[in-house]
């Protein structure tokens, strides 16, 4: 058809529409044709709380964004190059994060008076001069993909409209030159057993695409090419989710133990348990709990047996657990216990992301209870941390949190898949009887402080533990003011000599820098992007990134200092921040947000120039 | 460590921790019991894990030569939950009190006995709280007097049975501290049965609330008061078999005279009946151990063990390399040279 | 706000709020039935409270107005316990789903109705959690395949209203989210108990678990199906009344048709038993809703009211500083010039 | 009889025996008539977590200490003058703790060959050299004891030798000069229903009496005079318990809102609940929960209702109840939840003290939910400072964490009653409905940022409230990530706030003074203590209380910085220490004893006079 094709580095894009629109999936499958083609890219999708909020509002508008390029991808974007709006909720919702000059693909047959009315437009923005700094595309989706099933067997009216989604998802397929082959075959296997509605998306995903090449209305095509600075290796997509219990399986491979998974559902949580109750068999079981309490106990009821115990929650869930995360640290059995992060407090807002529970991972329990803090920085960092974490917990018999976060657990990047065979093995070390006749010491403990692990079922290993304080070595009940103190030393010091095994923390700093900027957990991305257009403007800045929390690499203090100014993005109120001043006596500097959303390379950009002034 | 092919002994199963309970608890009793009871059961001390609650029952553990542990209030449910998901090779107990497992840990023992969890469950009421020095259980007759209602407690107290069949419990018994005889033969069948036990064991405790279950307990009143119930026979009870139990025409059951009623009008013993009905029906025939109470086993029915139908292998198999770089690979995949 | 003396209606007790649950879920059905029926009690809109706990049948509070809370996960029946025990003039209701009741909420859920703490707690049952998007509940049957269990669930469900009466409860009925004569007629008779009063309400999910009591709400099959409880009447139910309940010689329930056992077999409903065992055989009627399952008052008995007996007074009274002077100079003192 | 009366100024007595021996039963009665003599005390009870250990071992051993003087006394003293030692456990599990030259009064008859091997003694230290650097007294109490009984009517031998507690009270009020009317009035009130155990008691305490009187082996009757420097007013004896439960009751007076105390029992917090459950009528309730989060959530659903709510537990229960604190806050309702710390982690040593739960109550919930956080210094402080949480919970609508901890609920002082009219009233300022028609903000703040509290009940306040976000004034359930940020920054600002309404940290220090000692809680008395005695020697010396934790007094940065060193001591591994090293950047130093036991004043004189060197 010879239409002009223009080479794009990056782009934004945002599919919105009504919760019941499939926003979602064909923000999925778009994502999944991206990858394939070697661009690299991070989505976020960003849905509301209620199953299905009315038709046509504000609060039930759920959006899908995805961020391609053809460079190394740091973030899902700040702001939509193109939106895809299916309805006027969804335009208003999303206007405030667009740009100008920004592209909207607009459902224009869903801009009814009714629906303008439940959207709170007085006039349709279509018609009136609201839009007048975007470039705005007016397509009839809902009739143009009616029109394409009419004649199809079996396909009513009702149900052709409801493949709209399918339209804008060839249209844009087109727009971006997105491969076709795998979205049909793809359509094919969703819809294998349900022939009328595979006929009737397939059609709409054709006219999208048809539309896209014919009409007139777009005159441009857009080429993002293949990443280039990209590692060589074997890739996959993967959200935190799918990363985190990969890297649990890995674990459980590694160290030869079968895993078992207990928890309790909670939003964004649950789909860990959804994820992992998939692999059953191949030492994976699952336990849907009666509630958080129960699902910590099982997984340290399993941990106790000699197994890979793990529980997983969000805020809420993390509040009920603590006192047996405790009983494990008193214990000192190894357990994962993984806090999906949402906003709060209380209920707060469930399918939003906050980095708002570190403090309590450090301290939400009640008396001396140290114990190893992990966050994941990236979706796919989501194994390596998970791996990480299941081999403390193992190797030094101890409770394991780890910090992932709603935006995490739900975005996703390419991933280069590990080498199996290549990861490091985990050596649980299970004691085995003294062969010398003398008396099994189950509080005794090896140069690392680390405690015999001697699971049931092991002869002549019988033994008894318990929460109440413990005589050092044998482990008998203990109310010696003494030995308490040796031990709260112990328990102490055994959690801090972790340390001695970490990588120090690395350093991306440019000459010159007089500002470093330390972050955690998942603003990883947001905070490499808006160091990387700090540098664009010619100024230095150094950067680094904890995975590690407690206790934190040795050489933290070292890094802090030899900087002038340290800035610390987090999605709270300051608690790294607040760490590392009671820590090292550094007068740490927050860049603090708490919004639900994840962080923004601009406003960062901003915060660390003013930083600098 | 017992050699293998020795017969156990009691002693197997004593451990060298000094007991500390008050001169007279029931619990005594109850450690002895077990301890002599467990070497029947020909599983070496290794293979039998004890998990307890806080409370002066939770001690238990410490007490047995067996693996222990002792976790935190109301929680041994959850723990043993886990365990028992995992390791079907183990031998399971949960000791417990009227505190630990009705009040704080009510949501825990409910569920598993829905889910069936291959324990055995022994709940030592003694209608008080022991180890916290005397106040209210969820089981303390209403009106008691004690450190937290000094008023006299004005809840109604659970039935602990009735409790666990309405929560779908598949063995429910009840016996007593010390009887020698009665005792064991429960956890003889408790210890048979697959899935989860549950037995109340009325348990004195001198200090806080002696003479609790006197009525039963003692040897003169015990013979007039104790209902055994035994599976296929007619409930009769008293020092010469005088009384026994029969359905009414309403339905009620009730407390009858055999002279008077006749003995085939007995009701006859069904512990194996799909519908917990007849079972709920026995719990509630003494609303408190205060009068003629039934013994025994009430309700043992064959169900689906939790886990068992979860898990596609029972055995502690993990998947090879091989599978996890196959199930890293899984989905789309591309290659970048 | 109401003007004294104007009768109240519907729109007295509906809020600003939008509802925002599923198109065609049951929860509207229940909404509007108890919106209606909330005039007759005569109780003014500031004297009722909706406390919630969390999943869809928890936004239930927003969308009354009267006064509300949304609390937290399984624990709206403790919230309103403290309210009760403090403010005897309100008339409190507590709306939870299986998920928030039964599986978090156990352990609260047994207790208020052990403690016979005066609300009304109404148990939205879809068999399924909606809000977190379609993991089974301890109600879902077992095979059930959801988001959680892949391979189906493997536990056996609860049968609310057995634990209920295994936990003491006063008041214990059924009924449907559609039936739009029946529900005002169970919430009626919630109302007019003076304890606690327990509601389960199936209650249709289309989105996660549609059609799951088809056999009792759809017009056609739900007349075959629905055997209503009606206190002093003979149990029989079918569109003719051609189908009814007897006590078996065995002491089961059976059902039965009408012609051949003869009207006078049937056995009669009496909820204000004092024994529970009769509701709990009828709850046991049907394991599941998906045959002939009771509807109605299975039971409701008087008894003492939690915090009743506890507190000397029932009014908000506070000692005065004189009472306080005295308090605070108790006992052995001692005065320094 | 003319014995040496030789004055002292202050002694510190231990009875020390076996749990079944009645130590608590004399311990408190000799403090009772030490305390209407006029001589300033302090106590410690001390009491192994057993109910009833095994007779006559070490884990068995149960003792209380009194210190009582003829000045102003800070604590209940760290090594006893006057050991009383039932039997060879008692004598051996105190021993260490005697300095040279103190007095040993045992009870030789229960030095048996049992009773010396129970205890672990290979030979009777009564007749070895052990005791060569102590006075000992050997005193058959048990023989004499039966002998004062003999002939009593219905009192067998067992019975008798069960009063030799009262023998041993009976000796020591006549070595310190107690009088005897009081307690023989207190004996007969205790045994009023028993008449045999009431003489047979009777006769063992006047036996007591009468051997010191009479016998040989004491030389000098001792005489502690009436504390001079003592504030005027009248005196009654509190532990912190007590203490607690009066603040609040008055808080309940001077607020007109009805107490409700929901609480699950645990040791040491069951106390509260004994006592305040006494006090029904008089606007009092308490319930016993099924668990700690229903008792939070009553206490909580009672507040909902306008009354004040309160719950109390320890460690393990607060764990519980994170989550039910978190709703609180969202709430935005007044509840007070008190913690009286012991032992931790995990179950711990239930009957120690600790205080290591600071970080907890701070940090201890999931996503940013500030609260306040207060701690009592001593028995009697405990009425003030419950009296505060409280007011500060009504009138800020705000949950509130008040930190007691076992050695303040158990040990006991004279408290000078205060005057009830004089406390100030606490106004509740409940809602009214809005006369000009306009729609109630139930989320809508004052100048304190304080929002209404409406409770049900008032006509045409009906409101929904509940854990989600919510939109700044109209309170509607809310997602909008700029709401989110302004709610989490109104809701820190409010609790921030409160710092303005209170009294400046008060410093007690010396012209030049190099060091501040910063303390919080129950050290106060340790720390004064401690401070006294490095004065005494000439040592010039800075030292401050906080009462409250969060907010900080507004002058504590000034007061930190004011002294070139700051040293905290604190029962647990430095947790103040870390707050006010992250929020003022001051190299604070910590004095960490993690040991189950309370501070004692010799070991933070040292420390202090360490940290000076
Ligand atoms: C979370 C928590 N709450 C409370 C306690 C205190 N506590 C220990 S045992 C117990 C109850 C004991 O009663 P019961 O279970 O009947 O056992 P018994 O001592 O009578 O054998 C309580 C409340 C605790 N250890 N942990
Ligand atoms: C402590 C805690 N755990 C988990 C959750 C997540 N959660 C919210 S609602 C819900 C279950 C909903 O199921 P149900 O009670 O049956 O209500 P429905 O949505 O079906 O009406 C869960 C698990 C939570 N909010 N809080
Ligand atoms: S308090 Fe009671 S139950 Fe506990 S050990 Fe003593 S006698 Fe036994
Ligand atoms: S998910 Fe189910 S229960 Fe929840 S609102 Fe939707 S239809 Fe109703
Ligand atoms: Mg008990
Ligand atoms: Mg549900």
């Amino acid at each position: 058809m010879g239409k002009t094709v223009e080479q794009r580095e990056r782009v934004v894009v945002r599919f919105a529409g009504d919760s019941g629109d499939g926003m979602q999936l064909v923000g999925g499958r778009f994502t999944d044709a991206t990858a394939l083609l070697g661009n690299d890219l991070a989505t976020l999708p960003d849905f509301p709380a209620e199953i299905r909020a009315p038709a046509g509002t504000i609060p039930g508008v759920s959006a899908f964004q995805i961020h391609f390029a053809s460079r190394d991808i740091l973030t899902p974007g700040d702001t939509p190059n193109v939106l895809v709006a299916m309805n006027p909720a969804a335009l208003k919702a999303n206007l405030a994060t667009l740009e100008r000059g920004a592209t909207i693909i607009a459902n224009e047959d869903a801009f009814t008076r009714r629906n303008l009315e439940r959207a709170g437009y007085a006039s349709n923005p279509l018609e009136d001069d609201a839009l007048a700094d975007f470039r705005v595309h007016r397509v009839p989706m809902t009739t143009l993909t009616t029109r394409a099933a009419e004649g199809l067997e079996g396909v009513g009216t009702r149900d052709a409209a409801r493949a709209k989604n399918l339209f804008a998802l060839g249209l844009l397929s087109w727009l971006y030159g997105r491969p076709t082959d795998g979205t049909e075959r793809w359509i094919e296997a969703k819809f294998a057993r349900r022939p009328a509605a595979r006929d009737a998306n397939l059609a709409a995903f054709r006219a999208g695409w048809s539309f896209g090449e014919t009409t007139e209305l777009l005159e441009v095509q857009y080429r993002v090419d293949p990443a280039t600075d990209v590692a060589p290796g074997t890739y996959r997509q993967v959200n935190g989710t799918t990363a985190t219990a990969l890297g649990l399986i890995a674990a459980s491979v590694r160290s030869g133990l079968p895993l078992l998974l207990a928890s309790y559902p909670i939003t964004p949580a649950s789909e860990l348990l959804h994820e992992l109750s998939r692999h059953e068999g191949a030492g994976v079981r699952t336990v849907q709990a009666e509630d958080e309490i129960a699902a910590v106990g099982m997984a340290l009821g399993a941990a106790y047996g000699g197994h890979l115990g793990v529980t997983a929650t969000s805020g809420p869930g993390m509040d009920l657990k603590a006192e047996t995360i405790g009983l494990a640290a008193m214990l000192e059995l190894p357990l994962v216990v993984i806090d999906v992060q949402r906003a709060g407090p209380s209920t707060g807002m469930p399918t939003k992301t906050e980095q708002s529970d570190l403090l309590m991972a450090l301290h939400g329990r009640h008396g001396e209870s140290p114990l190893p803090v992990l966050a994941a920085a990236t979706p796919g960092d989501c194994f390596e941390t998970a791996f990480e974490a299941a081999r403390l917990a193992i190797e030094h018999r101890t409770p394991v949190i780890l910090l992932s976060d709603g935006f995490l657990s739900n975005s996703s990047e390419p991933w280069r898949i590990p080498d199996a065979t290549a990861l490091p093995a985990i050596d649980p070390a299970f004691a085995t009887a003294p062969s010398n006749g003398t008396p099994f010491l189950p509080y005794a403990r090896d140069a690392r402080g680390v405690r015999p692990w001697a699971p049931p079922g092991t002869p002549g290993l019988q033994h008894r533990i318990g929460g109440l304080e413990k005589q050092d070595g044998s482990g008998a009940i203990s109310y010696d003011p003494a030995n308490h103190a040796t031990m709260t030393r112990l328990r102490a010091q055994r959690i801090a000599a972790i340390a001695r095994e970490l990588p120090p923390l690395e350093l991306d700093a440019d000459d010159g820098a007089e500002l470093l900027v330390l972050g955690w957990g998942s603003s990883y991305g947001a905070i490499r992007a808006a160091v990387r257009r700090v540098r664009d403007r010619g100024v230095p800045v150094a950067r680094a990134h904890l995975r590690h929390l407690e206790p934190l690499p040795p050489n933290v203090g070292d890094v802090l200092r030899a900087f002038p100014r340290v800035l610390v993005p987090e999605l709270n109120t300051g608690q790294l921040a607040y760490l590392l001043r009671a820590r090292f006596l550094v007068d740490v500097r927050s860049h603090a947000k708490v919004s639900g959303q994840p962080l923004f390379a601009a406003e960062l950009e901003t915060a660390i120039l003013e930083a600098l002034a | 460590m017992t050699a293998l092919g020795d017969a156990l002994t009691k002693a197997d199963f004593q451990s060298d921790q000094e007991t500390r309970w008050c001169p007279g608890c029931g619990d005594y009793a109850i450690l002895s019991a077990v301890q002599g009871f467990l070497p029947e059961l020909g599983i070496p001390p290794e293979r039998i894990v004890f998990m307890t609650g806080i409370g002066c029952a939770g001690r238990f553990a410490y007490y047995m030569d067996t693996y222990g542990m002792h976790g935190i209030h109301g929680r041994a449910p959850a723990l043993a939950t886990g365990l028992a998901t995992t390791r079907a090779d183990l031998s399971i107990w949960v000791v417990t009190g009227d505190g630990d497992a009705l009040s704080i840990g009510g949501n825990h023992l409910i569920h598993a006995l829905r889910r069936n969890v291959p324990v055995k469950i022994l709940l030592f009421n003694n209608q008080i709280y022991g180890l916290t020095k005397g106040q209210a259980s969820p089981t303390s007759e209403r009106g008691k007097i004690t450190k937290s209602t000094p008023f006299g407690s004005h809840d109604r107290p659970f039935d602990p049975l009735a409790l666990a069949l309405g929560a779908e419990a598949t063995f429910v018994a009840r016996t007593l501290d010390t009887d020698r005889q009665h005792l064991p033969e429960v956890l003889r069948a408790a210890a048979a049965h697959a899935g989860a036990a549950f037995v109340e064991i009325y348990q004195n405790c001198p200090v806080f609330n002696d003479g609790a279950f006197d009525v039963l307990r003692d040897r003169a009143q015990g013979a007039a008061n104790r209902i055994p119930l035994v599976h296929g026979a007619p409930i009769r009870f008293g020092a010469g078999l005088e009384r026994g139990v029969v359905r009414e025409a309403d339905g009620d059951l009730r407390i009858v005279d055999v002279a008077d009623a006749g003995e085939d009008a007995l009701l006859v013993h069904d512990a194996h009946r799909e519908d917990p009905s007849l079972a709920f029906a026995l719990a509630r025939l003494a609303e408190r151990p205060t009068g003629p109470t039934p013994i025994g086993v009430f309700r043992a029915v064959e169900r689906p063990l939790h886990g068992a139908a979860a898990t596609r292998d029972r055995e502690r198999t993990v998947a090879d390399t091989a599978a996890l770089d196959a199930l890293l690979h899984a989905g789309d995949t591309w290659t970048v040279a």
